[in-house]
């Protein structure tokens, strides 16, 4: 319980008195850790902050903040978020899910909430498994993972959490790493500055069921060639001095390709800008993959328009009818008749 | 128009007096039946009989013209005396075309009178309707009183002057028959001129022309020459005085729940996905804006339950609605809410199943799935609506019990309910008792599950209030804090108390009480939901014939009123109609151990009172 | 009831007896009536075809085929028929939903079915409303759609059903028109070649309660400037003698513009050419939109893939094991012991 | 290794001969407290004694180390004669830290035996468990028998010449552990043996450690310097003569499906969404694609059971999984499947509700659910299976009905059954009864609501068969030729069928016996599920102190054996315990009229075979 004061408020304040029980070594706590300083960050108000979640390992995440929370059913957090934000639309949003809780059973709330730009942050730990119940491939885990329920390996494409956003119409869409705090909490300000649905892929890591699945990128050895940090306006520079980057191949009708700088003459003004107004790019950068193109990270899009809640309130009639007066005129409205005593 | 339209007379001819009729309008859906009966029912309200309709819709949205299925009827009951359902059969039975005789015909009443537009039985029309030959020309009617008119040719006439095509002319024949028809039953035509000025308003030579062919029907009544053409006198009813408006069970509802909200001091987030018949509920309330209502349309029935729950979650009253199947997917969620012990109204506008069933034909087979359809003991409160008028009491309970005691409750209506309508003494919205919700506010010793130690109702803290940050979800929560709880002998407190809580209902409405006859006896009939007005009827009507019998009504399913089981065990026999495979009665049975027995009709069609009052009969002979 | 005969079968022959319960004027009929034709000209076999279908108008289609149908509930036809194709790879499975079929309640079966690349053609009738339920607005409906439960006008932005499918990982993505029946009829003959799953969106005009949705880009004195018609390998041209064309703006990072072949030194080599199998290029030309743009009608997309039903089959081992003696081996298998008599 | 293995010999201990004995095994999540009592369950079953398991896992994956709530256990019952249940309460108690002695200390019966890992109970581990002191140093324990071992030291000497990191030889301790029960209880090491070498194949040098300590442990009692270690003997069980094997109710029920669908000559799609504790049978079922099983992983429980309907309709046999919320959400397609005639198995492995609730924990609570979970009157068949054998029975049953009468068939399994193991005489499988499906290929006056007059099964006509295409779905369908109809007296008549047709299933089971005890007299104990053991214990327990009381295990829920309620009322007073707030009491209440009471357990864990016997002994002197 916190009670609001005028003292800046710690990293600290934003959590609860409940014990964290994710296993030891798993990327949720690291996230936890970054969520709770970057609420401190913000000096958001504890009492106006909602986290929302559905069922799974991340789904567990409102219990340890110290702001309101509501552990929901799985899948169906966006739905639930979206009836908070409508009925209070003064309370800060914050929805956790899972791989599984929000692309398998939840697909549909979530390319909903999206397209109608419920003004909510909504962060996805995506381990590319079913933590909770004990490791079964998820709609993101690679083809030929292999887990209790698909002993020979899956056969499944996995679905790519960002362009699903984008196809479904999302209006600001980015990733980050559980372990990268700085870039993390960078990306989660963002998130929360932008007005409108805002979708936030984070790779985490599972290390009870799923080790190790981003360390082909996160891993510090190979994180500067693996992966492309976006800022709106800047080159898509990468690698060890920036010495890489990814332009469109000439001729290529909208393929992408690494380049080196100084190599062929290529220089910095060759190299794609990133323009996070722009959704084809976004749809572009969010499917580059190792080894041949590094992951894009960051902010991929972000396009503001007005949110569904705004378009609620310009559209409708404030509420001016509240008596018992208003309510008999309503009763009374059409056609009636008296009949005498 | 120069034709006055206000004064009701029967000029020429001598109005026989009876004290009820039951009028069935049937066409093809593009003839405007409904428009027709509802002008009809108008009309007759304001005339001050007391009445109750029927519409019945096919299934197609516009099935091509002239086919069986195609055919949509709406029927009114009116008369002096107390009108309690729709009408078992129809006394008077219009037709403008073949495949609407031939669907309706077997309905009317021996000796009835059969309006007929002679205009619309062509080959095309017989052999789409099925018929080999006419039916006016073989003696196939020789039961009923046949009128035949041209209604088709004289409407076409009556508007000839206007500037229409010849489509058009002839879709105003609904409003010449609508004229007739008022003429035969001496009802006034202004407020239906009035609503025809106001719905084409932008196009006034419609609303002339059908307000001509309106004055010409009524006309043809006046000056008919058919000696046949009788016209008759209902008088009106002797009803309580004050102010009537008509309404249906949607309007009602909708209206309650606003009413309860307003009781409470809440606003709404009405959360639903569409769905027949409950679809129009979400219509009404979207027109509620200005009232505190707020309507969302989400993706699919759990997103809209889930959207409620996080609605009253952050402290305004989450409603959702569907029907049946829509309902069957809240199911998870339900169990969510009955966990958590927020408040949520969840309204079930039955129709006939299982599975997509029969979408615009009502049943009321949804109870058990009301009471028990969720995983794990997860109880809560249900009701059901018994009239029109009556589904705007029971919205106010639903609101009342449900902030009370923190629960969510299930309201049921079904299709039959939702689309008829009766008069309606308006009540008076002051005289509606107050029950401000009260939030939780105080930080002191908070937890989210503290509990009223009468009602054992949570407290309601919403988000927003400082010191009052809380987390909840479905996982057990411990009886002394709230938090998550795996403790065996929590969970066994925590289920006892949900029970308790809810059981505890009972003392907190009223005692049931018997709506006709006496208190114990040979044999009482025990209802619910919008089977009221026949079993009511029946049971008057059994009365008349000299038999001792009982109609007890239920309005709250679960938990019962704390008196049933001994008002109950005072009768010999307990019947049990409903229009399911015998529902309540199982509970009853159950809870009881009385020996209940089963009337059921599962024909998508309400109970006859006849069919009611034969049962009744021949249970009455069983006792004696 | 079609018994299988050598005799060519013509489009009567994929109708069934039941009276078809449109409303007169509905754009269903002519897709019924070319989706016949089409089966004709496939000369497929009526008792292995499978129509699959949610709830709604458009869903009624089963009963209006001489095949197989099935009419299941609202939204979860892709379900069904993944159900079926898994179980019997040899059906050639259709499913017909409508906007607030497929894309509201069943979306997330929607995305899934399309993510796995399920062996079925999927048509989705696009009317832009709830038909069936008496014309409520759609996921797909415009903002500002007045409906019984938006009486002042929608306020959410319309879901693209194609975007949505080619951020779901969708290898087929067409779109056509109820009215252009020879246009359509390539496009099913397209669908049903394509191995995977097969999206095609038919706008389909309602004319009880959203009439002439489309008229802005489909009635025949608008449709040659606003409908762009694309080819694999062809240049974007559309407008009267082809004279305009489609191309990406220089210097706009992805963006299209109109051009005017003749205009401005432009010629038909400045065009862009449609490649089918380029995902970004449906997905920039899938959002094109009048008045400013033409609407892009035909393949957007077609980049076959393995699909799931054949990944499955190659993955598994045959059924080799039916009889009892094997069902005894696997109760006997693992550790056991025997309890002398 | 050159150590023994093989013969359980307790050279110079007299071993005491005792007929069962319950132990308990506990320990920190990471200590392999449920492979420890999985290895003892093996060279128990090995031995020769009956046994039953009780697996109990903490709710969190992989809870810190050390914590109350990451404590996980495992008891197992075993003994000479007939072991029903995991029993009340333990004899021996291990704890491998002070959480586990503080959660599990208190179920321990007095006087019993608590052996401790003394190297764990440091200050931290003291703390996190919320010891101020070590338990060990009070008098707390007084009432017991410690053992205080330093196994973490002796497992570190044991496995010193290893070259494993310090937590890898730590983590053999959890085999020194078993080393010294199994020389306690006298049982082989054998398999354990053989079990790590197959297990650790590629890292040799675990599978050795572990063998290692396992001696060690062994060792130590053989042995030890300590007098107050005894060593006793449980005599084999006397059991029929056969082939055993272990097996969990999850096994049990997956190859039962599998042998029912063999027995019906179809293939099987199993469609499900993976939820705890439903998922093992998914991952049961995936390894088992060579006989004809395909298992697909839904993106939800609608898609799973959706897709399973579809393989119906395609022709296999359909099956969909899962568990309480799961099963919720399934309600309108299962109503769809009622509505098409269809077979298909839906498997309910019941939790621990409402809501979420307490998903590692069991319930049976999800009988009404089953029964009326769903919209309108949807008749289906409901099983549920009474031990982890039975599951296999069962399963092969719910294939029979579900193909022989083209319906829908709901099989409750629950979290205690799907984990416990038991001794399984291993079935013939040549003896099961063939019942091959016949699919309809005639086209000569074909439609798909053609019955089979006897059972009212509908015709299965599968796609690709040449002249039968049909379309179906959930509108109501014509009676005679399976199109829509929306006419009400065959709405009336289909209802009205597909009710007789579920009521008909109750002629095609083996008429309701008397488990144990008379067949009519005072009392009697009616269950169903999981409580099957604890029940018929309790009931022989009863007989042995004197008392007249029967027990009736159902295992038809819905229908019920034709003879059920003649047989209740043969007895003057029917109790009915079961783990939820009283279901089957109230049906059974509601079908047969009888004062059947409750006996509701919803702590979350099984019923105690005391909590029955009270119950019995109390009301068999109301009757006396
Ligand atoms: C209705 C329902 N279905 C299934 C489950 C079981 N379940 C709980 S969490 C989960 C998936 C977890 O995966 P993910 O969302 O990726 O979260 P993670 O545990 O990996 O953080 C499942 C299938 C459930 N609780 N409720
Ligand atoms: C579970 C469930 N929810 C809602 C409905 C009601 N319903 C039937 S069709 C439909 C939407 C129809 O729209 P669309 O899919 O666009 O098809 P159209 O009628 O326009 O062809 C709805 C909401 C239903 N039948 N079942
Ligand atoms: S199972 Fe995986 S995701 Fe879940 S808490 Fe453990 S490490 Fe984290
Ligand atoms: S309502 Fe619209 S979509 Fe439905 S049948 Fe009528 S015209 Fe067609
Ligand atoms: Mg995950
Ligand atoms: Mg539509």
């Amino acid at each position: 319980m916190t009670v609001a004061t005028n003292e800046k408020k710690t990293a600290k304040d934003f959590a609860s008195d409940q014990e964290v029980r994710w296993c030891p070594g798993c990327g949720d706590y690291a996230i936890l850790k970054c969520v709770q300083r970057t609420l401190a960050d913000l000096q958001v108000e504890s009492h106006n902050t909602v986290f929302v979640s559905g069922i799974g390992c991340a789904a567990r995440f409102p219990y340890y903040m110290s702001t309101y929370g509501f552990h929901t059913i799985h899948g169906r957090a966006p739905a639930f978020a979206t009836g908070i934000k409508t009925a209070n639309p003064e309370l800060d949003i914050w929805i956790i899910t899972g791989d599984g809780d929000a692309l398998s059973i939840g697909g549909n709330h979530m390319i909903h909430i999206l397209r109608r730009n419920v003004d909510v942050q909504i962060v996805l730990f995506n381990n590319e498994i079913y933590g909770l119940t004990k490791g079964q491939y998820s709609p993101t885990s690679r083809r030929g993972t292999r887990s209790p329920s698909t002993p020979k390996g899956s056969v499944e494409s996995p679905i790519s959490a960002t362009n699903l956003a984008l196809g479904a119409g999302g209006r600001f869409v980015a990733r980050s790493i559980d372990t990268s705090q700085k870039h993390l909490a960078q990306t989660l300000m963002r998130a929360h500055a932008h007005r409108g649905a805002s979708f936030v892929e984070v790779f985490q890591n599972c290390i009870v069921f799923n080790d190790k699945a981003f360390a082909h990128f996160t891993e510090k050895p190979v994180a500067g060639n693996n992966q492309l940090h976006l800022e709106h306006g800047k080159p898509m520079l990468f690698g060890a001095d920036n010495s890489k980057g990814v332009r469109i191949r000439e001729g290529s009708n909208l393929a992408l390709e690494v380049v080196t700088i100084g190599e062929n003459g290529i220089t910095d003004a060759d190299i794609l800008v990133h323009d996070e107004k722009n959704r084809i790019m976004a749809t572009l950068i969010a499917s580059l993959e190792p080894p041949e193109f590094p992951v894009a990270i960051g902010v991929l899009y972000c396009d503001p328009k007005p949110t569904f809640g705004d378009e609620l309130t310009q559209q409708a009639e404030p509420t001016t009818k509240r008596s018992r007066a208003d309510i008999q005129s309503l009763l009374e409205s059409g056609r009636t008749w008296t009949v005498a005593g | 128009m120069g034709v006055d339209t206000t004064t009701p007379t029967a000029t020429g001819t001598d109005r026989e007096q009876i004290e009820s009729v039951v009028i069935r309008f049937a066409g093809d859906s593009g003839d405007g039946m409904q428009i027709t009966g509802s002008q009809f029912t108008q009309a007759t309200a304001l005339f001050g009989n007391d009445l109750a309709t029927f519409p019945d819709f096919p299934a197609e949205i516009r099935a091509p013209a002239g086919t069986t299925y195609g055919v949509s009827a709406f029927q009114i009951h009116f008369g002096t005396l107390n009108i309690q359902t729709s009408g078992d059969a129809p006394d008077v039975l219009v037709v403008m075309n073949p495949a609407a005789l031939k669907v309706n015909i077997g309905d009317l009443k021996v000796g009835g009178t059969v309006v007929v537009d002679t205009g619309a039985f062509q080959k095309r029309n017989l052999a789409k309707a099925g018929y080999d030959k006419s039916p006016l020309e073989d003696d196939s009617l020789a039961p009923f009183q046949v009128i035949e008119l041209d209604i088709s040719k004289r409407t076409l006439q009556a508007v000839e002057t206007f500037d229409l095509t010849s489509k058009e002319s002839l879709r105003c024949k609904n409003f010449w028959t609508l004229g007739l028809m008022l003429w035969m039953y001496g009802r006034d035509r202004a407020a239906t001129v009035e609503w025809l000025q106001e719905k084409f308003a932008t196009r006034p030579e419609i609303a002339n022309a059908n307000v001509a062919a309106l004055n010409a029907g009524h006309a043809y009544g006046e000056t008919a020459e058919l000696s046949h053409l009788a016209a008759y006198n209902v008088p009106k009813a002797h009803v309580a005085p004050g102010l009537y408006r008509t309404v249906t069970g949607t309007e009602a509802l909708g209206w309650g729940l606003l009413a309860g909200a307003n009781a409470a001091h809440l606003e709404i987030l009405f959360a639903s996905y569409p769905i027949t018949p409950a679809s129009p509920v979400l219509h009404t309330l979207a027109r509620l804006r200005a009232y505190g209502v707020t309507t969302f349309q989400a993706e699919d029935e759990i997103a809209a339950i889930c959207a409620a729950i996080g609605a009253s979650f952050a402290g305004t009253l989450g409603i959702t609605s569907s029907s049946g199947p829509g309902i069957a997917l809240k199911g998870e969620a339900l169990g969510l809410a009955i966990s958590i012990e927020l408040p949520l109204i969840v309204v079930n506008t039955q129709r006939a199943g299982p599975s997509t069933g029969l979408p615009t034909k009502t049943e009321q087979s949804d109870l058990l799935q009301a009471v028990y359809g969720r995983n794990a003991d997860a109880p809560l409160v249900v009701l059901a609506s018994a009239t029109p008028s009556d589904c705007f009491e029971t919205a106010i309970e639903a609101v009342r019990l449900a902030t009370k005691f923190m629960t969510p409750v299930m309201l049921l209506s079904d299709g039959y309910l939702a689309n008829a309508a009766e008069p309606w003494l308006i009540p008076d919205a002051s005289a509606i008792p107050d029950f401000p919700v009260s939030y939780r506010t105080d930080p002191k010793d908070f937890h989210p599950f503290l509990r009223d130690p009468e009602t054992l109702a949570r407290v309601w803290a919403k988000p927003g209030t400082p010191g009052l940050e809380h987390r909840i979800g479905g996982l057990e929560k411990d009886y002394d804090s709230g938090n998550i709880s795996y403790d065996p002998d929590n969970h066994q407190r925590m289920m006892e108390t949900r029970a308790a809580k809810i059981a505890g209902v009972a003392n907190d409405i009223p005692p049931q009480t018997v709506n006709v006859g006496p208190e114990h006896g040979r044999l009482a009939l025990v209802g619910w939901g919008s089977t009221f007005g026949a079993i009511n009827q029946a049971v008057r009507n059994a009365h008349d014939e000299g038999i001792e019998v009982s109609h007890i009504h239920l309005r709250y399913l679960w938990p019962f009123p704390a008196n049933l089981g001994v008002l109950l065990a005072g009768f010999e026999q307990v019947i049990v109609p409903e229009m399911n495979m015998g529902q309540l009665v199982k509970i009853l049975r159950s809870e009881y151990l009385i020996p209940a027995e089963p009337l059921t009709k599962v024909t998508g069609k309400p109970f006859k009172v006849s069919e009611i009052l034969e049962t009744i009969r021949s249970k009455s002979g069983d006792c004696a």
